[in-house]
Formats: C-alpha cells, structure tokens, sequence
C-alpha cells in the first residue's frame, strides 16, 4: 500500500507514514503519539515537532465523536463527478483529536445537525481504495 | 507617522473571464497604470516581486519573463506565492527589501490567468490547496472549507444566510461602480437568497468567480518616494501570519486566527487599533469571509459581525466602510491579482480619487488579504501624510 | 566586519534518486539538521520561507503544510522560487526580513523531491522553464542551454572537453567524500570524455543529475544569534540579478551577466574582492557553468576559466578552493534544495568541520547559485569572527 | 491562428502578439519594433518596454545572418520524441536581432561552425502547426 491507496483522489505516493494506510486495510483508523513528549497527533506523523524525535506509537481513532461543522458539497473537483453531492464534517473525538471526513450518505442530510454524534467507519471505495467515513 | 517606504503607484487591469492576452502582456497592463504620471524609467527599478499561484500557467518561473518584459532586468527579481494572498505578501516582502536597505524603489506584479482552466480542473487545482494527503482526498474545495466556517459561524451566533446576502448586495451595489470589476450587475437581496447552492450554507452570489487580472504595487523608500511623487502613502504596519494548513490542527472553526494574529502585529507596529481605520478592504472570497473580517480585525465583537452589516456600517457613508469597490465578491478574484487590486483601492481612497465611492475624510485605510481558508493572512495599514 | 545577520544552523537531507518520502517529512529532515545543538523552541522561529520549483509536486501552497509540520504556525511562512537559485533567493529575502527589523529569527527550507517523474516529463518541465512561446517550442532543455554556452565559449576562447571533464574529476573527488552526496563514484579523466554525449559539447558527466533533497538555512539577528550559537557565520554581502530569459536578448553567451552583476553587488556590500574569497561554492549544474563562475567571479580572467582547474587552483589545498563537498556535478541537485547545501558547506568550511576537505584558515567564504540558464543569480559572501 | 499552432510544442494560446503566427503561416518571420522610440524587439511584442507604449510595427527577417553558437540535443523533452537529435542554433542577423530556431537537418552537422551564414525559413509542421528553422 502506498498514498495512492487512499481516498477518491490522491496525488501523494509516498510517505514514512504509510502505515496509516496499511492500518486502514485492516479497518483501523489510526492517530500517533510522540513516545518522547506524548503529543498526539492526527493526521499521524512520524515526526515530532516539538522534540524534532521520530519515535512515535499508533493509537487507534475509534470511539463517537461529536461534530463541530459540516457542509454539503454540490460541485466537486475532478475525479468528485460521480460521487457528487457529498457531506463533508469535522468531528472532535474523545481521544483528544479532530478528524475531516465525508458523511455517510445513510445519513438523511436533514438530520445533520452540529453535535451529532458520529464514527469513523474505515471502508473500502473498491479492490484498491480506502477510505473512512462519519455514521451514527 | 513613520515615513520608510511608501506606495508611489498603484494599477491593475480589468478584471475579466477571459483577458485574451498571454501572462506576460496581462502584467504589462497593470504595471504601465501604475506607473501613470511617475515619470520612472524601467532601470530605476531596483527590484521586482512577481506573485501568483503557479498551478494555473504552463510558463515556469515567470518572474524573470515578466522583469524582461516590464523592462527591469538585470535588476533582482523573484516568484513568490501565499496563493490568494500572494500580492499583499509581495508587499510586505517589498517593504523589506527596502527597509533593510537593499534597494529603494521595489515593484509587485501580481497576476493570474485562469481561464484556460475548465471549471473543473480549476475545483480540483483549489482542492489541492489543502492537505493533499489527508485532506483532498476526501474531495475538500474552496467554497467547501469556507462553507464549514459559514455552517460553524451560524450555529454558534445566529448568523444567517440573509446577513450573508446583504454582504453581496453591498459589494455588487459598489461592483457596478467600478469600471474594472468583472461582475458589473447590482444584485438585490431576494437574487441572493433565491441563488441555486454551491455548499450550504453558501449560494452561488456568496461566492467570488475565478477570472484573469494583474495588478501592481510600486513601493519606494521616503527620499524616492518624494522625489516621485507628491502624494505619497505610507506603509504604516505590516502584519503577516499562518494557521495550520490541517482542519484537525485548527482551534476556532468561527474566526481565522491567523487574521487575528495578522492584525495585532499591524495594528502594534502602526500603534493604531480598529477604531482609527477610515477604510478597510478586506478578502471577501465568500460572503462569510468578509462577516469573519470584520470581527478577526475587530471592527465588530465576536459573533457579532452580521449586525454590521445589517446596520450598513460597512457601506461608504458609514462607521467602517468596507470594501466600497466590490470586493472580491464583484470584482472577480484572480488569485494573485487579487492583493495588489485590494491595496490599489486604498491607495485611491487615501489620495482621495475615488468619486462617488470616496469615503469622507479618509486618512488612514487597511487591508486584509487571506490565502487559502484562512490560511495565511496579511494586514497592511496604509496613512497619508 | 559587519554584524547584521548570521546563520546559526544549516542542514540537509542525503540527496538521493528516491528518497521514499513525503515533502513535509523531507524538509523534516533537513530542519532537524540545521536545528541539531541549538535548543531552539519551534515557536521561537518568526518566520519561515519555503523554498522550491513548483512544478514537481501536486501539494499546492507547500509553505504552509511545512510550517505547520515543522511547528512554526502561527509565525509567518511564504513560498518563494527563482528555480534552481531559490534556496539562495530565500537566504537573501531571509536577511532582508531580520535586517528590516520585522523578525529575529528566520528559518530558510528549500526542498525538491523530483522522483515521481520520469526523466522525458521532467526534460519538458525544464524546458518550461525557458520561454514557452518563443523558446520552448523548439525543443530547448537546460542541458542544451548550457551547451550553447559551452559551445560559445570553446570557440571564442578554446576551452576545451578535457577541461570541463577536469571539473568533474575533481568534483566527483570530493563527492566521494560526502557521505550526503548522491553520486559517490570518483571519475577519472578517461570515463568522463567517453561518456555518451547528452547535447554537444556536454557528455554524459559533464551534466549533474536531479534527485530528491532538502536544506535547511537558520538566520538570526546579531543579539539572538550570540545567545543560540557561539560560532555564528555573518552574511557580509549578498548580491543578486537576473538576465533576460529570452535568448534573443542576452548580450553576451560566453558568460553570465546576471552572476557578473550579483558578484559586483556582493563584494561591494561586504567590502572584500575576489582575491579575499578563500573557499567558494559555485552552480556547477554543468561542467562549463563552473568554468564560467571562475571568470565571473572573478576567480579567473575571461577567457581563462579553464585553466585554473588545469592548474588545480581550485583544489581544497589550491589557492581558491570551489565546490570541494562535490558540487552539483556529484552531490546532485534537487533544484529547491541545492542553494541551502551551498550555504551548508561554506558555512561548515567557516567553522572548520569539513576534516579532509577542509580549507586551511578559511574566514570568508562565497556561494554562487544559478537560477536557469544564468537567468537568476545569487552571490552571497560569508565570513566568521 | 493562436500560439498553440506555433512549435512542435507551445503550452500558450491567446496573446496580443498572435499575427506573429499568421504571419508565419503566410511565411514571413516577424519581429515588431515600437513607434515611438524604434527599439526593435524579437521575439516580438506589442509593448515597449523603454515608453509603456503599444503602438507598434512589424518588419520581416529574411536576410542571412552569423550563427553564434549551437548545440545537437540528443534527448529532447516529451513530445520530441520523433525528432531528436536536433540542432539548436542561434542566429545574428543584420535586422538588429538574434532568433533561435532550429537548423535544418539539410545541413550536414559535421559542418555547422560559428559564423557561418544562414537565413531563417518558416515552415509548415503539418496541417495546423508551424514553425522556421534556419538553412544556408
Ligand atoms: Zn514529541
Ligand atoms: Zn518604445
């Protein structure tokens, strides 16, 4: 696996942080924490900022969050034509982390309302793609 | 006031869907209205600043084209980019320049042609202004980051698509008073409330349109600046800053902080506060963009920004005139144009050549352009002597 | 000397053919580098300038992504790019921000990760980098602009093959001493005239090869850089220019104008001569470009570049030591990424940490980095306590 | 006619300067020179730079002018495939200007040497696109 792997469209390949998108096959949507000062992050990264140290562990992104913001899409970029419209939301999770990610189209768009509570779903867009999404 | 680098010209061209013209004549336009009157031969100019966004031209480094083609070689000339701040970061970066006493007279050409793009690919080139590897996938875009601020922004005060409305009534009442924007029409507030949507909460008239444009800042220190001109504008504060570019990493989804940031270190280094600015032109890429400006820069409290608007503060006869030449809403946006467009209006208000939408008594003016969705942002606070 | 400015940190990443990361990890890397020893708080750093070609990566706006993943948010940050010179460009803006007064610290990072496309793609992006309605259409590359130079040059004063294969033997001496270097191979005389001929007259090892790096440059005011470092290498001077990009237009094509100018307004502003200059980094993307700094500089007379590597003058242990890390030529050179490894050998030379490559009692030192085809031009001239 | 008719390869469309190429396809190589001050400018351009004025004419290079320098370009970029090896030049030409242009495989390489004398010849690519090259 690689950054191609992930999401509709993506234009980056590679990355240390590739794990991020192995875990994500194995249905798990994952954050790190930097071992030295116990930052956490997400998007993960295999790099600390604040010590410049590269030691950090995965922690798993899997409990319900609430949603902050959201926005239905009616016109998206290239490679959006047939999954158009789409919702995007911005959820905060108990782990201490914000996540953007599309809504699931389960949910009546009607009912999304900021407070709502949601979860990360991994899922697989076909044999080659991953992504995660926001259900109830 | 502190008197170490003025503006001593301003111009742009039309901005328009389809300008005809290749990059380099599109920046000769601009810079030749504001070189209007200056009596500058091309070899004064010490340096030049060439900003756009690169993903919308085929021409590779374009700053030693448009320095060839304006005259200006071999003086130093460089490409630099905030995306749709771009111009304004030119600015402060030319301001620099000639602070540190490397050169006196700086020129920033600003531009971009986007109408070889289809509307389309240009979604996807503004998508990848986000984090392409954990963002873009996902199919974010422009109007869509600014839609989360606009759907955040109501939810925690009550804001409403109507106050959004009347932002683009009042910057398309000004558009049609302006011979150089590309949307000239003057919109009521049931078009805008009736517009198909484009992400809610945002309809197609709380958006800016794409379009093709260049603009030009001619900056020098005082002793040049006088010799140039007899009305110079003074740089009087300058203040830039960044939020992560990463929606997880961001602490307020309901104002920029990065404007906020931008604002304190130009109001300090100027040693004025909101209340003293005459006129303000700030980045109105979206309707809710301009409700955000108006509390980031505190001309209204947090949360509080739609009633300015309802209370027309913001037209030129009010409190704080914002905006009164369309804005980015009316005018059109071409990114790296767009800096360059917004100091060229307050450079006028201050100069006092702005007709029918000159605001009274106009001393000292500010600008606010952001980059990205509150991305990067500049303010500048301009003073006349 | 002249305490206005000094570097206190330089880094770089291994320059490789396929570095398996992604940019934010890459620039990364070379910041940690330059940070190494010097306990500075990302969020002391006022300011960021990010460094590269734009055309090689599908991340738009990469300032900002950088930023934040180097923990600088929410200081400024901007993109900046004269190509193969933009790290140099970055260093000078860098100095211009702190001299101004506007910040304290700037961190300069130049990056360019080229391993995604293949080599016909990345020909084309380079050809972009010419005129694209004039030039391009004839099929010109950076290989073949040098090569007119080349040619130009053997016939006016006969400089010959075995010359330019001079340079690259030594260069490729000293790259096999570089542990971050990408070609570690040492050449001899004989390998460097058989190789195949890429454009007449340049071989295959006469021309450098791109790859994926990055650098790291940390500015500091006088004050802050005592109290961070106690060997901080001052900038004495720093000139740039350009030429025209049209090859119509360029006087001469048996030297740079723009590197004759740089040099002239970088040895004006520090004071010192050619003859003062006792280690030099110079744009050795081709063999000919070196030979062609020697006389700009000043090294050599016009005309007699080529015999001061006959003389081996330009040896560590020679009377004007350049490119003794391995030069473009071995090192290799990711465009955004080159003129920060520059800065990162002269600024080691300085302190005296290159063990057998160092240059004997060196004070002042000079970097000279190329933008295209002598389009851009930086000279920058360093000097220690 | 726009610039994309121009070249093997052009990546502009619109410009002001565009009866460069119809100007072309009648077979005549333009350069403009300004009104008011009498630079002469090739590549040409509607503006001078020297007055920030746009009244301009053109006039036509068809002498034989020196060869200055050149080079045979053995790997072309994308879309010079078919065609490399090629030899770029760049010509003085009495006229007051220097082109750079391609030179005629007519010549035999061996024998192309600075100073030797060549005119320029505009051509037809194929149907819709053109181009000049330089031959003695
Ligand atoms: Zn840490
Ligand atoms: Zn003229």
């Amino acid at each position: 696996m690689d950054f191609g792997n992930f999401g509709v469209v993506n234009f980056t390949k590679q990355a240390k942080s590739v794990a991020f998108v192995d875990y994500l096959a194995e249905g798990k949507l994952m954050g790190t924490v930097c071992k030295k000062c116990g930052k956490k992050y997400f998007p993960p990264r295999m790099d600390c900022a604040q010590c410049l140290d590269s030691e950090v562990e995965w922690f798993e992104i899997n409990s319900k969050g609430k949603l902050i913001t959201h926005s239905t899409v009616n016109f998206g970029p290239s490679g959006f034509e047939e999954v158009q419209p789409y919702t995007l939301g911005i959820v905060e999770f108990p782990e201490g982390v914000r996540v953007l990610a599309k809504i699931s189209k389960k949910i009546d768009p009607a009912t999304i309302k900021a407070g709502m509570e949601l979860r990360p779903v991994p899922q697989k867009l076909n044999e080659e793609r991953l992504t995660y999404e926001f259900e109830v | 006031m502190k008197e170490d680098v003025a503006v001593i010209g301003v111009g742009q061209t039309n901005f328009t869907r389809d300008c005809g013209m290749s990059v380099r004549e599109l920046c000769f336009e601009a810079y030749k209205d504001a070189a209007q009157g200056l009596n500058l031969d091309p070899k004064d100019v010490d340096a030049s600043i060439i900003a756009s966004a690169p993903e919308y031209d085929k021409q590779r480094t374009p700053a030693a084209l448009v320095s060839e083609y304006l005259g200006f070689s071999p003086s130093p000339t460089f490409y630099l980019e905030t995306v749709c701040s771009s111009g304004t970061t030119g600015v402060r970066v030319g301001y620099s320049l000639i602070k540190s006493g490397l050169h006196d007279i700086v020129v920033m050409v600003g531009f971009q042609k986007m109408s070889e793009l289809d509307s389309r690919i240009a979604a996807q080139v503004m998508g990848r202004g986000d984090d392409t590897m954990f963002s873009s996938p996902f199919g974010t875009t422009m109007p869509g980051g600014h839609a989360l601020y606009a759907q955040a922004h109501m939810d925690a005060f009550g804001t409403s698509e109507e106050q959004m409305a009347k932002i683009r009534v009042k910057n398309s009442f000004y558009g049609s008073q302006n011979p150089k924007a590309n949307y000239k029409k003057r919109l009521d507030l049931e078009s805008c409330m009736n517009a198909d949507l484009v992400c809610t909460p945002l309809k197609k008239f709380d958006c800016c349109a794409n379009c093709d444009g260049a603009s030009a800042v001619i900056l020098a220190s005082a002793d040049k600046a006088r010799k140039y001109t007899d009305k110079p504008i003074w740089i009087m504060g300058t203040g830039m800053a960044t939020s992560e570019l990463n929606w997880s990493s961001r602490a307020s989804l309901t104002n920029f902080d990065s404007v906020r940031n931008a604002a304190k270190s130009a109001y300090e280094m100027a040693g004025v506060g909101p209340e003293d600015i005459n006129v303000a032109e700030v980045h109105d890429c979206f309707t809710i963009s301009e409700i955000l400006a108006y509390e980031d820069l505190g001309f209204a409290k947090t949360g509080e920004g739609g009633k300015l608007i309802d209370e027309e503060a913001t037209y030129h006869t009010g409190r704080i005139p914002v905006n009164v030449d369309g804005g980015l809403l009316s005018k059109g946006h071409p990114i790296g144009g767009t800096g360059g467009s917004q100091v060229r209006t307050i450079v006028q208000q201050l100069r006092e050549e702005c007709g029918d939408s000159q605001v009274k008594d106009a001393k000292i003016g500010l600008v606010q352009n952001v980059g990205g969705v509150g991305t990067y942002a500049n303010v500048i606070i301009f003073g006349r002597d």
